[in-house]
């Protein structure tokens, strides 16, 4: 019974704005291939699927506090389960993303049992040491070309569909697909009942557990279920480039740094950020990518520059500046009139 | 007539955009005990945070010994004689509790207080001198704490809520003990909640009511209904 | 107006494999001059845009930005050159999106086999230039045969794209060694980057070898250098491939790069003049020196001979708007280049065709160090300039 | 005979990790800075080594002499400059802008040096060998041992006997509260970096005359003193040079066995002592 | 009548310092048990012994009839222990709000609107009502302290274990707190205090045990305990405060 003149909401008026317009311009999104270049739906393409890593990412660092830095793990391992079911299973290219999840989500199980013994720094350098072991580990297996890499066969990629114009639209439609599913699923999960004891226990874990979560399979589920969504990742992306080799398929810098890059340019924490962050991070490598080393400098000057003038990240200066939110995860007590 | 050794002029402090305190104005003189009371959110913190330069305050808000050290950085301060006993203790825990002590000298300040005076104070704390500070209990941290501030010789020392969560034995000898540990010459500014108690050892007393000094008086001369009056404003 | 046909160009410009880059820029404004009034196809004017992009030594990089090139800038043909990082990548996004490609600058075995290629199949639009193992293995046993060192080989070869296919029991140098009747000592593949050498070392003193040879990367060989030396390892001949490639690297040796040898696939004289300009070999390498005032590098000549064989593919094509009248061209070509003949009609294998490799010794005169060509048996057009010194 | 004399070039490079980790150790231990271009720095104590040497001809531990102030310099302008500024409880701050900075640390040198691989040439160093008990080891990697064991020993002391150190370990616990002692917290974090990029200028020296560098190398190398800080464990120097040996021992020990173990072995190893003990072997202060 | 809570020879000592000297004492549904001793003597360790925060090295714990000696802090909270902590552990980045319904959701396993409800109602009757919608972050000692309170009451428990919250309140404030606990103990929950506030103490409960170096040294009715000339001894000091 309730007795007080207080009411609980959970949405806002921007929200729902916002959520209108995210609709209409998914529609203009899923309709690209009869509006956008073959350029610029690869170059979409290839967004989509950073936005999911980074979404899936400041999932674990953000709300789970566990700062990976060996997320390149199941990206790499995605990559040649592709490789390796497509090549010597004989799988569907799309099976095999399927099924790359699966066994990716079981590699992470034992995994996740070593690695949760480590605390903070620990944890993530812990992260990455197992993403060599991965890293060195696939270099050892000759069939799938041990350190020199293999190519994907023409006839796989071939497979998914016969037309050219058709299969760079399936390959856009999935990384929309991934995007979609990753945000909307973090996104409801962060509103239930086990997202509340996420942020908790990122917050201060001897009151969560005596506030009855179960810290360890919290963050277990949040590790095995992120593990999976980046092999599938993963094996979209090795889908694309059609050539994986360990050192590409394990590559810190770019499955990792960047995508940390992304996440706390735009914001950590919040769902926005990542979606702020990519853009940002497209942005820049579309016009600066050429000036080489330059670019990677101001890169590097970006990153240093917003953390020390916006520690939240881009969208936490908008938030801060507007009050707003456009995915609300929060509760508002209001007095009823 | 004794020296007046802060004063605090107009002193606002704010937290971002929330001002916690408006215009303070008050004194303090040397060998001076100084009671400052006030309802929880009061701004009592504040204002030892403040004074002791964790806080920025402007030009001019407070002057120390006649110096304006408004601008000053906390460290800065410190080596002028300011010390602080927190709320809540903090300790440095990757410290033994000799080393938290220790530390409490660097300022590098002469005056009574060294090692063997600290432990002559609380004989507890040689005992436990070479354990990690934060396996002491509570109260035994509150020792050190005030400890750690003494190493300093300050001539002035600040102690934000010495008594909480402090055995009611203990609070008695910390008490007792208070006019030997100012000694000669060093002022004390005390926060308080026990308001008899806060009453019985200072000389005047300042009432905070929403970050405004809101009551001053000898503490001595104060009455019951003005000090409820100071607290919870004219209803 | 002037039709332009657009040609995309990939190599690692930045990050560890910067080196092989160097002279790009050199290059490419030699070409681009060579270029400026444009080529002649069917009686028709064409400009020529050369659009350069930097796949920072990365593969993953290596595919975007050629997929970008073809996508984005939609070239007519792309080019790459410079280890199989760089080279393979594009090549098969050239492959899947029906783009004609021109590769050099990486043996032809990890090209093929590193990408799944089947012999006689091949590939439908990417071809390559440049030569393979067997050429190696030939231009070394030429040069060891020389020494007069023991038979005895000892092996360092890294798990990485190169050293694998050096390393490789079928298609390496294994069984033609064995074959010459050498002993080959191969412990087996190290990681790149790897801080110590002392089981390679325990185990080429154990079996005596005084011949080293291998594919390594420049830390790589350093570290091995310096510790062969500290364990008391002293072989006769040492010959590397890819570490010893740039005179920086020998430079930085300092008298211990003296009489290191290697593969040489290109130098100032080599008897070869460019199909676009006439300039010699020696012109060339020369101009980059006087240019740049940095020693010439052998990945020079082939990055001036990409170009060559792209502007005469330029000139044959039936129809420059048809790819597939391109890669018809392409296959068709027969041209005399700054590094030699490339007609892929020769080729060992489809889609591939070799220039001529012999093998070199740094040798040590006044202040610099000058590579000599020490050994020519299958290449005598090219004139050996020095004889072998043994080491220690 | 070959698996002592694998153990004991094991144990001579884990003095060349305990080098690179030691600075790291330290600034992890001070300020829980988790510091992603402290392998670019090695290198760029190297560069520095290389100008100072091609400079004046000095042979390259002579040069220590310029490269260490100088390397130490960096440290506390940088510190005081940047790294002062993303301190806080937060591990995601000092991450990003250390990884920024080791992007453009690398490309400066790039800019500035080119990639073509550079050596500093330490003349008879070496190559010098002596032989015991049957083993002939480097006169190069024994020195780096013993300047290792020097360097940690110094470390040591000065972190758990002196004022220095006891306010470099109150200003870790307690930012706030070590200011009211009258410690100036960006000075003692300046101190800090400044000694560790003194060492790191031993550790890039030395890895300057072990083998060739060029400006990519650095990224490899970091995880390596990663790795023995946490099996050393937190705040404890002597740990860390175990965990330098270990590793080390590991690497030589996994090559005996199959060459492409040998970095993999390291790691490994690395795993299972963190699979017994998630604080490292010696920990003397809390992760 | 089973006891809810019973402690049997419960044993924990860090190193040389015993904090839990065999301890064993039973508490029947219902009661208010006060807890008395010196700093350092083991209070708050006791309190992490029964919550799970701490293992015990010896001895065991059985709550509401269940061996829970090895059970996870978390299955502890779910089967109705709750506790305020005596250093306040907000969750920081989080509405004081917020923190409530983690209490209510995750231990109480309650959802949606129940949960709210709860909440607001808990917020309401420890005054922090008007802080509801402010990150736990920035709230002074005494609001942390009071959040403790309103997160133990949101995980509905059968026994709450209160630390050290009444230091520091004025003398009205230390009143109305009285109220609230007498309140959340008229409505069933069985309670244990520890608490330096004596008088604060002693309108509340109805038994009170004094520890000292990890050991129980007296338990009995609160008039008898603080009489007794070991208590006046150790704890308050020689001589009694008037
Ligand atoms: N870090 C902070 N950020 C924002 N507001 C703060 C912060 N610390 C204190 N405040 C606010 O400043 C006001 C004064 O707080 P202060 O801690 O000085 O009170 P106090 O008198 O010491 O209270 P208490 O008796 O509870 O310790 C309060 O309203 C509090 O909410
Ligand atoms: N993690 C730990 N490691 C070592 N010793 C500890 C640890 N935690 C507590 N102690 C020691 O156990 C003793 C009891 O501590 P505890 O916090 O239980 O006391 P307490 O009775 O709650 O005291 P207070 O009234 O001051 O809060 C103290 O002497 C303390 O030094
Ligand atoms: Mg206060
Ligand atoms: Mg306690």
């Amino acid at each position: 019974m309730n007795t007080t003149p207080y009411s609980v909401t959970r949405s806002s008026q921007a929200a729902r704005i916002a959520a209108i317009l995210g609709a209409v311009t998914l529609v203009v999104l899923i309709a690209a291939p009869w509006w956008a270049g073959r350029a610029d739906m690869r170059l979409m393409g290839e967004l989509f699927l950073y936005l999911s890593l980074a979404t899936l990412w400041n999932l674990m660092a953000g709300y789970a506090g566990l700062v990976s830095v060996g997320q390149q793990a199941y990206v790499g391992f995605g990559g040649y389960m592709l490789f390796a079911l497509t090549m010597f299973g004989g799988l569907h290219p799309l099976a095999a993303i399927a099924l790359a999840g699966i066994l990716g989500a079981l590699i992470s199980i034992p995994v996740a049992v070593l690695i949760f013994r480590l605390r903070g720094a620990y944890f993530a350098i812990g992260t990455w040491v197992i993403a060599e072991v991965f890293r060195l580990g696939f270099a050892q297996v000759s069939a799938l070309g041990g350190g020199s890499g293999s190519s994907l066969p023409v006839a796989i990629v071939k497979s998914l569909a016969s037309k050219r114009a058709m299969r760079e639209s399936l390959s856009y439609w999935l990384a929309l697909g991934a995007a979609v599913l990753v945000i909307s699923a973090v996104y409801l999960f962060l509103r239930s009942r086990k997202g509340l004891a996420l942020t908790a226990i990122r917050d201060n874990e001897m009151a969560a557990s005596s506030l009855g979560i179960d810290i360890w399979r919290t963050k277990f589920i949040v590790y095995v279920v992120t593990s999976a969504f980046t092999a599938m990742i993963g094996a979209l992306i090795f889908l694309q480039k059609l050539r994986i080799s360990p050192d590409a398929a394990f590559s810190v810098n770019d499955w990792t740094a960047f995508v940390i890059f992304i996440v706390v340019i735009g914001g950590i924490g919040t769902i926005e950020g990542p979606i702020i962050g990519t853009l940002v991070f497209f942005l820049l490598r579309e016009t600066l990518a050429d000036l080489g080393t330059t670019y990677l400098i101001v890169l590097g000057v970006v990153a240093i520059v917003v953390m020390l003038k916006a520690p939240k990240g881009i969208w936490g200066l908008i938030r801060s500046r507007f009050e707003l939110q456009i995915f609300p995860l929060g509760y508002r007590v209001t007095k009823r009139n | 007539m004794p020296e007046t050794i802060l004063i605090m002029n107009g002193l606002n402090a704010h937290y971002g955009d929330f001002q916690a305190l408006y215009g303070v104005d008050m004194h303090i003189d040397a060998g001076e005990i100084l009671a400052i009371i006030g309802a929880n959110g009061a701004g009592k913190t504040t204002l030892m945070r403040s004074i002791t330069g964790l806080l920025k305050n402007g030009a001019n808000q407070i002057l120390h010994a006649g110096a304006d050290i408004g601008g000053l950085r906390a460290d800065e301060i410190a080596t002028r004689g300011i010390a602080m006993v927190p709320e809540g203790r903090q300790l440095f825990p990757s410290l033994s509790v000799k080393e938290n002590l220790m530390i409490g000298a660097q300022v590098g300040r002469k005056g009574p207080w060294d090692l063997q005076a600290v432990y002559k104070l609380f004989p507890i704390l040689e005992e436990r001198k070479d354990q990690q500070s934060t396996s002491l209990s509570g109260g035994q941290q509150q020792m050190v704490a005030i400890g750690r501030a003494l190493m300093s010789n300050p001539d002035l020392i600040l102690f934000d809520e010495i008594s909480l969560g402090l055995a009611p034995v203990i609070i008695k000898d910390i008490y007792r003990a208070l006019p030997g540990i100012i000694g000669e010459g060093m002022s004390a500014i005390i926060v308080e909640q026990d308001i008899a108690q806060a009453l019985k050892v200072s000389s005047r007393v300042y009432c905070l009511q929403e970050g405004r000094v809101s009551l001053e008086g000898a503490s001595d001369t104060v009455s019951r209904e003005e000090i409820s009056r100071a607290y919870f404003g004219i209803e | 107006a002037t039709p332009t046909l657009k040609v995309g160009h990939v190599s690692p410009r930045t990050g560890p494999l910067a080196g092989f880059a160097e002279a790009d820029d050199f290059v490419l404004k030699g070409i681009e001059a060579a270029m400026s009034a444009g080529l002649e196809n069917n009686g028709k004017n064409w400009n020529i845009e050369i659009i350069s992009k930097d796949s920072q030594s990365n593969p993953n990089r290596a595919a975007e930005v050629a997929a970008d090139l073809i996508l984005g800038e939609e070239v007519d043909i792309i080019v790459a050159a410079s280890t199989p990082d760089t080279v393979n990548p594009v090549s098969d996004q050239a492959e899947i999106n029906e783009v004609p490609c021109i590769t050099t600058d990486c043996p032809w075995q990890p090209y093929f086999f590193g990408r799944n290629g089947v012999p006689g199949e091949g590939f439908a639009s990417t071809y390559h230039f440049f030569w393979g193992l067997e050429d190696v293995i030939g231009a070394f046993l030429d040069m060891w045969g020389q020494s007069g060192a023991a038979k005895k080989v000892g092996g360092l070869f890294p798990n990485d794209a190169d050293g694998n296919a050096w390393g490789d029991k079928e298609l390496g140098l294994p069984k033609p060694l064995a074959a010459a009747g050498y002993d080959l000592i191969d412990p087996g593949r190290y990681q790149p980057l790897s801080d110590d050498f002392s089981n390679y070392i325990a185990a080429f003193k154990d079996a005596g070898c005084e011949i080293v040879t291998g594919n390594m990367i420049p830390p790589d060989f350093a570290t091995f250098w310096a510790q062969a030396a500290q364990q008391g390892f002293n072989p006769k001949v040492v010959t590397i491939g890819k570490a010893l490639l740039f005179p920086s690297v020998i430079e930085s040796l300092g008298d211990r790069g003296d009489g290191l040898t290697s593969e040489v696939w290109w130098s100032p004289n080599h008897p070869f003049a460019s199909s676009l300009t006439g300039a010699s070999a020696k012109d060339l390498a020369m101009g980059y020196t006087s240019e740049s005032g940095r020693p010439w590098t052998q990945p020079i000549g082939f990055k001036h001979a990409l170009f060559e064989v792209v502007a005469d593919v330029v000139k044959r094509a039936e129809d420059l708007e048809d790819p597939e009248a391109i890669v018809a061209a392409i296959a068709g070509t027969n041209l005399d280049t700054i590094v030699g003949p490339v007609n892929w009609a020769n080729g060992p294998i489809n889609n591939v065709t070799k220039t001529p490799l012999v093998a070199g010794q740094w040798q040590k005169a006044g202040d610099a160090f000058e590579l000599q060509v020490v050994a020519n048996a299958n290449a005598p057009e090219i004139p050996v300039t020095a004889d072998l010194k043994l080491l220690g | 005979m070959d698996w002592l004399n694998a153990i004991v070039q094991g144990t001579l490079l884990g003095g060349l990790y305990a080098l690179f980790a030691a600075g790291l150790s330290l600034i992890f231990g001070v300020m829980r800075l988790v510091n992603i271009a402290h392998g670019d720095l090695i290198v760029l104590g190297a560069y520095l080594g290389l100008t100072v040497t091609t400079a004046t001809g000095l042979h390259p531990l002579m040069a220590l002499a310029i490269v260490v102030p100088a390397m130490a310099l960096i440290g506390y302008v940088l510190q005081r400059g940047l790294l002062n500024q993303t301190l806080g409880d937060d591990l995601l701050p000092p991450l990003l802008v250390t990884f920024g900075l080791s992007v453009i640390i690398q490309n400066a040198l790039l800019e500035g040096y080119t990639a073509d691989p550079q050596k500093l040439s330490a003349g008879g160093l070496e190559t010098a060998s002596f032989a015991v008990g049957g083993l002939t080891l480097g006169v190069l990697p024994a020195v780096t041992f013993a300047i290792a064991i020097a360097v940690i020993w110094g470390l040591q002391w000065v972190f758990y006997h002196t004022a220095l150190g006891r306010a470099f370990r109150a200003v870790s616990d307690n930012q706030d509260i070590a200011q009211l002692m009258g410690l100036n917290k960006r000075h003692i974090f300046g101190l800090a970096m400044a000694l560790a990029l003194a060492v790191t200028a031993v550790a890039g020296i030395l890895l300057g005359i072990r083998t060739s560098f060029d400006p990519s190398i650095g990224g490899g190398r970091l995880i390596f003193g990663f790795e023995a800080v946490i099996i050393g464990g937190l705040g404890n120097l002597w740990g860390t040079l175990a965990g330098g040996v270990i590793l080390g021992v590991a690497q030589t020990i996994g090559a005996k066995i199959d060459p492409g173990w040998q970095i993999l072995a390291g790691h490994i190893a690395f795993l299972i002592i963190l699979a017994v003990r998630p604080n490292g072997l010696f920990p003397r202060i809390s992760a | 009548m089973t006891p809810l809570l019973k402690l049997t020879n419960l044993q924990k000592a860090f190193g040389a310092v015993t904090v839990a000297d065999n301890q064993s004492y039973e508490v029947m549904p219902g009661d208010a048990l006060g807890v008395l001793g010196p700093n350092g003597a083991g209070k708050t360790s006791m309190f992490n012994l029964i919550t799970g925060t701490l293992k015990p090295n010896g001895g065991s714990i059985h709550f509401d009839g269940k061996d829970i000696t090895n059970w996870s802090a978390a299955r502890r909270s779910h089967s109705g222990i709750a506790r305020s902590f005596q250093v306040p552990q907000p969750f920081s980045g989080m509405t004081v709000f917020e923190n409530a319904m983690i209490a209510a959701t995750q231990s109480a396993g309650l959802h949606g609107h129940a949960a709210e409800t709860l909440c607001l109602d808990v917020l309401d009757q420890t005054g922090l009502m008007s802080k509801a919608n402010v990150l736990a972050g920035s709230l002074t000692l005494l609001e942390r302290k009071r959040l403790e309170l309103t997160r133990a009451l949101c995980t509905t428990p059968k026994l709450l274990l209160l630390d050290e919250i009444a230091g520091g309140l004025t003398e009205a404030e230390c009143q109305s707190l009285i109220k609230t606990i007498k309140d959340i103990h008229a409505g069933g929950v069985t309670i244990i205090w520890i608490e330096h506030v004596v008088h604060a103490l002693l309108s509340v409960v109805d038994r009170l045990i004094v520890v000292d170096f990890g050991k129980l040294i007296a338990e009995g009715p609160p008039k008898d305990i603080m009489e007794s000339p070991q208590v006046k001894e150790i704890y308050l000091g020689i001589e009694a405060d008037a």
